[in-house]
């Protein structure tokens, strides 16, 4: 009990670089190292470039709609490059970014977007679950995952991402208190955007911030500033390992924001001013890294060049293939309700078919 | 108020009734997810806390559960709190409230604690809504005893019906569908609709009774226009109010014609499409000619916006459910 | 394991059932409320802890929604959860995760990911419980396409059914009859009931057919006894599987009578008895004498244990009913 | 932020009284008054009374189930008299002693578990809410409740009650978190008795206490042993004046112990020890406050038998209460789902009506 106070996290979010770019003073972690440095360079480019393209596809009326994560980039970087790859990742629908960095092709990732099917890859290809909708209830998913694995004697870590708005739901707090209970090695990674749609932080919490949640649950918990790349990374690097290492789950709030509407279809000036978003700009992950990066004469044009090339590949490869016309067979639909199909959907599927035939589709 | 007819869509007939309802009684708080200066995803409260202030609309934490829950401990304290669920299936977080609690609380306390809430559920299909946002859900909430459970299918139906459910001392779960936000109609505010608790014929007809109620009134109307150009007379009811439902009404359609097909989005396996059909051949057994058939959705989860044409009732497969009924034994 | 028959309990017969799926496959494992040390409130994981260790089943945090979601995610690595929900209506903060996770995930993923996991839901009433620990919340599940709802009615069926269900690959919604735990009867282990998806003819009879599940299925045999005993032969269907349905075996029993009356305990409106009402008489109208009857549950929150005989489906109530099927046309 | 840390509980629960029901040194509240001390030492009397007589009515067959509160006397006797009249109690099915102190017939609150009806008290009648079932769930009630008073501008308090158990609920969670973030003037009383049925404190929570939850919702928390009576009381007091002042909701563990099986219906043994149970005898919230009155000489003889006498006089008013037969009437099952009964429903009651009365009911 001596300890309690061990558990509140730092007073400020733990920062390697300042809004320029520079090395803060004093930081609590150490630089990530140079490799890992321009692997997330090149993924903050591209989740960029990815967020840039689904805009356009939304804009060309070949998405239906997406929830950008435009702002929050280096939290994308960091959930993915943090992890091994035996590793799980549980993402939500914002967290499109962060999926295309665990490898997962763009273009199965936006079949759900694109309205073909719902998730559109195979969670265990690359251990990615399906990007969420129902807020907060994947967070549960993750700690059975890792409760599993853990069982079996494995050594698997689970990053399980959300947002500031999904917090108030009750399934964050079983998942956090199973977890902690259970001692799952599950990362819980809130990005807070200061956002759920409409509806600022501030309605959603009165705590000091959300990272002090962890304290309600046991929990090592940190803040991290979110548009800070080195420094997600970091401290994601940190919170994977310990929870690899047997020291139960952690729980990491990234300080970001949303630059965008909630998705194309949201009017975010009906609550939020130009004034309150501009000076986010300034912040920028992709900026702010570059400078760094450019600083320590890490970044050669050269390789800057071939990394902008690189982007521009995957937003291709995303145009082209989101804008291949699939005819997705109606067949399906009672292809995977169960394992085999019950009598009655044999019935139903022969129905719509026969229907389909009348109709000479 | 205005009585002249005035042309809204579905969404704008609701907030006129939020309004309405919010001006004349200070009981009426509205809150939920995105209702106040966004005014719902769908504009149903736009304005509302402009006009009203931010006591009497309001954004909540994002925790269902705890919007119904809590709007149960305003109406325990003489509120009338009316609460947006966002989309249909972010409405069962709440699940447990509203079955346990909101339908139960007067009953268990002998009557002596009633509960005046309305819970708005945006619901059902077409509007190619991806997972989760396209969930017919109302048979949850009508086999629930307890529970009013209406669903209107006309901008002038759902002001009244809002109005109504909002009057009511019991709590309405009030099911919207999406599709139909944005239709125009007349809406005369001055000629009241039948309360909760009547169906309401939409077209004469002599050959066949389709009951359809919500987002499947359209089609079924669109289905008994096509069958005009073919020669056969369909009758359509709209049953809007759930529960309570109007046997008389709809047993006397039933009768009238000695057919019926009962057209609804919602899977229909233990369905209020299977409801309708049980109860309408319980009553009217002797005077069929042949049994109730019902267009429902599949016993599938509800599909990608690509396929969802093919799960939607549409007018061609109710036209085929009505070329069923036998008419060779006539 | 033992190939004699035996006298168990369905308490016991289910607690063997988990036992030897837990010795034959190390993947499925048993959690939720006071299912460790304790056994379970009704005794039905009794012994688990000590025979498999602590990993393999194990008490959680109290909180429904966790045990479902976590199970989830366990189904999707590698295992085969069995979960209990201690009461029907304490699975209800679990709905979200069954409704939109649970029976959905298998679809969504376009069938890549299975979630093999058993919900098991001690439910209905007869046992003079409290409020909120009798719900018959059988319809909630039936209705959700993508979970596989059975009911037990003997021993040996419960056995069957709990080692199919832990079996089989999809989720599977597993509801005991709370009133039927403690009846003993002959358990053969050697001779399995039928899989899921196969309704069982309990009891021959030509005059009519009672088609019950679950808590009904005694009372309706009592009542076939009865009627015996007047001189009327009543056949007893016990469905089983709410869902697969299996229709074949049930019209097959309605048409070689032409008169049937469903049987069971929730809640009439919107429910799988209305279900099998439609669903029967869709296909079986030209053979039937009367409409189908049903024998439900009024439309009301499960009552005090004083008043809960009025409720529940009893032999006079059947026997009424069955009187009811126009028997003067013949 | 710098002051994050006055948001943990104190390191130990507040105490008044030791064991032997001596006055601590150094305790950071002060005793409540004479009269107080007294008005709640026969509120445990009587409450013990309760718990004993129902025990016994439930072994004469006349109670289908009781969970007693025995040994939780003092957390239920706070429970009540820290309200003011205008105030609201939200019990659980474990608080009948509470509801009772509040001033509620005990035969009223006894219907449920006589099985005659549901609540069988107007809870307009003094302001107690049905005893909760499910768990965790009227904890948002209250909420609703206290958030309506303070928008009509009166100044009323909601008293919440919950068991450790139902802290793992995510009802708790958003019930706490919506009471922080609109300020409602709710005060939760957490009776931390050890278990959930058979369940240890261990297996729901890995925080250091419970009260510790508080941090993540910005909320005021304290822990009280909750065998103290006037510990609890000096607690409960103050987090309700905080309340009606304005400050917000409060958070209150009290550290007590379920000295009885969870009902009747359960078997304690299966899952704990004699060896376990038996300290907390030493510490039975009734014999330390009698200690101290006595010590302080506060107890006269007379005014002992006095309280005793009160107690048997409610005991005996129980027990015959509970022993008349009650023949609810069938029609009532339909009379109260709605308002008005639907036409559905009058045709039921129609159905049965004439069932009975074919049976010559
Ligand atoms: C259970 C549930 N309720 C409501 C919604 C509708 N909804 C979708 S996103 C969203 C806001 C989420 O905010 P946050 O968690 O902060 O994530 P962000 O969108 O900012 O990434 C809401 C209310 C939902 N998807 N699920
Ligand atoms: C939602 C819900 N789940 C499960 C139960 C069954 N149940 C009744 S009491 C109980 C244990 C509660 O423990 P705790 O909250 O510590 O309260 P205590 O009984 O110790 O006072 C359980 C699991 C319930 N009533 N409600
Ligand atoms: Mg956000
Ligand atoms: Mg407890």
């Amino acid at each position: 009990m001596a300890d309690d106070r061990d558990l509140l996290p730092s007073e400020q979010p733990v920062r390697l670089l300042d809004e320029t770019g520079s090395p803060v003073a004093g930081a609590s972690l150490p630089f990530p190292d140079r490799d890992r440095l321009l692997a997330a360079y090149t993924s903050l480019v591209i989740g960029r470039r990815v967020n840039d393209q689904a805009g356009a596809l939304v804009r060309q009326g070949r998405l239906a709609v997406y929830p950008s994560s435009h702002g929050q980039e280096a939290c994308q970087t960091g959930a993915a490059l943090a992890l091994a790859e035996g590793d799980w990742l549980f993402p939500t629908y914002r967290d499109t970014a962060a999926v295309i960095a665990r490898g997962v092709d763009p273009v199965e990732v936006l079949t759900l977007l694109k309205g073909d099917w719902h998730a559109g890859y195979d969670p265990y290809a690359h251990r990615v679950a399906p990007q969420a909708t129902p807020l907060a209830t994947q967070l549960l998913h993750a700690v059975g995952v890792a409760h599993a694995a853990r069982l079996r004697g494995e050594d698997t870590v689970v990053m399980a991402l959300c947002g500031d708005g999904a917090t108030s739901e009750g399934d964050f707090h079983e998942a956090l208190n199973f977890a902690a209970v259970f001692r799952a090695p599950v990362v819980f990674f809130v990005q807070n955007n200061e956002y759920a749609i409409s509806v600022p932080l501030a309605r959603q919490s009165a705590a000091p911030s959300l990272a002090h949640k962890g304290v309600g649950y046991g929990m090592n918990a940190e803040r991290v500033d979110g548009n800070d790349t080195p420094a997600v990374l970091a401290v994601l690097d940190r919170a994977v390992a310990a929870a690899r290492t047997g020291e139960g789950p952690q729980l990491v709030e990234a300080h970001t924001y949303r630059m965008q509407a909630h998705t194309n279809a949201d009017d975010a000036s009906r609550y939020r001013s130009k004034e309150e978003v501009d000076p986010w700009e300034a912040r920028d992950p992709l900026l702010r890294m570059e400078a760094y990066l450019k600083r320590k004469r890490l970044l050669t044009k050269a390789r800057k060049a071939e990394i902008t090339e690189r982007a521009e590949a995957v937003a291709t490869a995303m145009r082209e293939g989101v804008s291949k016309d699939v005819d997705p067979d109606p067949a399906e639909l009672f292809a995977h309700v169960f394992a085999t199909p019950t009598p009655q959907l044999d019935e139903q599927a022969a129905f719509l078919a026969d229907e389909l035939s009348r109709e000479g589709n | 108020m205005a009585t002249d007819p005035t042309k809204l869509s579905m969404a704008q007939a609701l907030n006129r009734a939020l309004r309405d309802a919010m001006a004349e009684d200070e009981a009426v708080y509205v809150f939920g997810e995105d209702v106040g200066p966004l005014g719902g995803v769908f504009r149903v409260t736009d304005g509302l806390t402009a006009e009203f202030g931010e006591d009497r609309c309001f954004d909540t934490p994002l925790a269902e559960s705890g919007i119904v829950g809590m709007a149960v401990g305003m109406a325990m304290n003489g509120m009338r709190p009316v609460v947006e669920m966002q989309f249909d299936a972010f409405a069962y977080p709440a699940f447990e409230q509203i079955v346990s609690h909101v339908a139960k609380t007067r009953n268990r306390t002998r009557g002596r604690v009633g509960l005046p809430m309305v819970i708005r559920v945006p619901y059902a299909g077409g509007i190619g809504g991806v997972e989760h946002h396209c969930d017919s859900s109302e048979a949850y909430y009508a086999h629930t005893p307890g529970l009013t459970v209406v669903a209107p299918s006309t901008p002038a139906d759902a002001y009244f019906l809002l109005r109504d459910a909002i009057a009511s001392d019991d709590p309405v779960v009030f099911m919207e569908p999406k599709k139909l936000y944005w239709g125009k109609d007349e809406v005369d505010l001055s000629t009241p609709e039948p309360p909760i608790g009547r169906a309401v014929v939409r077209r004469p007809g002599t050959d066949a009774t389709l009951i359809a109620y919500g987002p499947s009134v359209p089609t079924a109307l669109e289905a008994a226009e096509a069958a005009a150009q073919e020669g056969r007379s369909l009758q359509v009811v709209d049953a809007r109010s759930l529960v309570p439902f109007d046997d008389a009404t709809v047993c006397e359609a039933v009768r009238s014609t000695g057919r019926a097909v009962v057209v609804a989005e919602a899977s229909g396996y233990a369905s209020v499409a299977s409801e309708i059909v049980a109860r309408v051949t319980e009553r009217c057994f002797h005077s069929l000619a042949a049994p109730v058939r019902r267009v429902t959705g599949f016993d599938i989860p509800f599909p990608p916006p690509k396929l969802e044409r093919f799960q939607l009732p549409g007018v061609d497969r109710i036209l085929d459910a009505v070329d069923d009924l036998q008419w060779e034994d006539q």
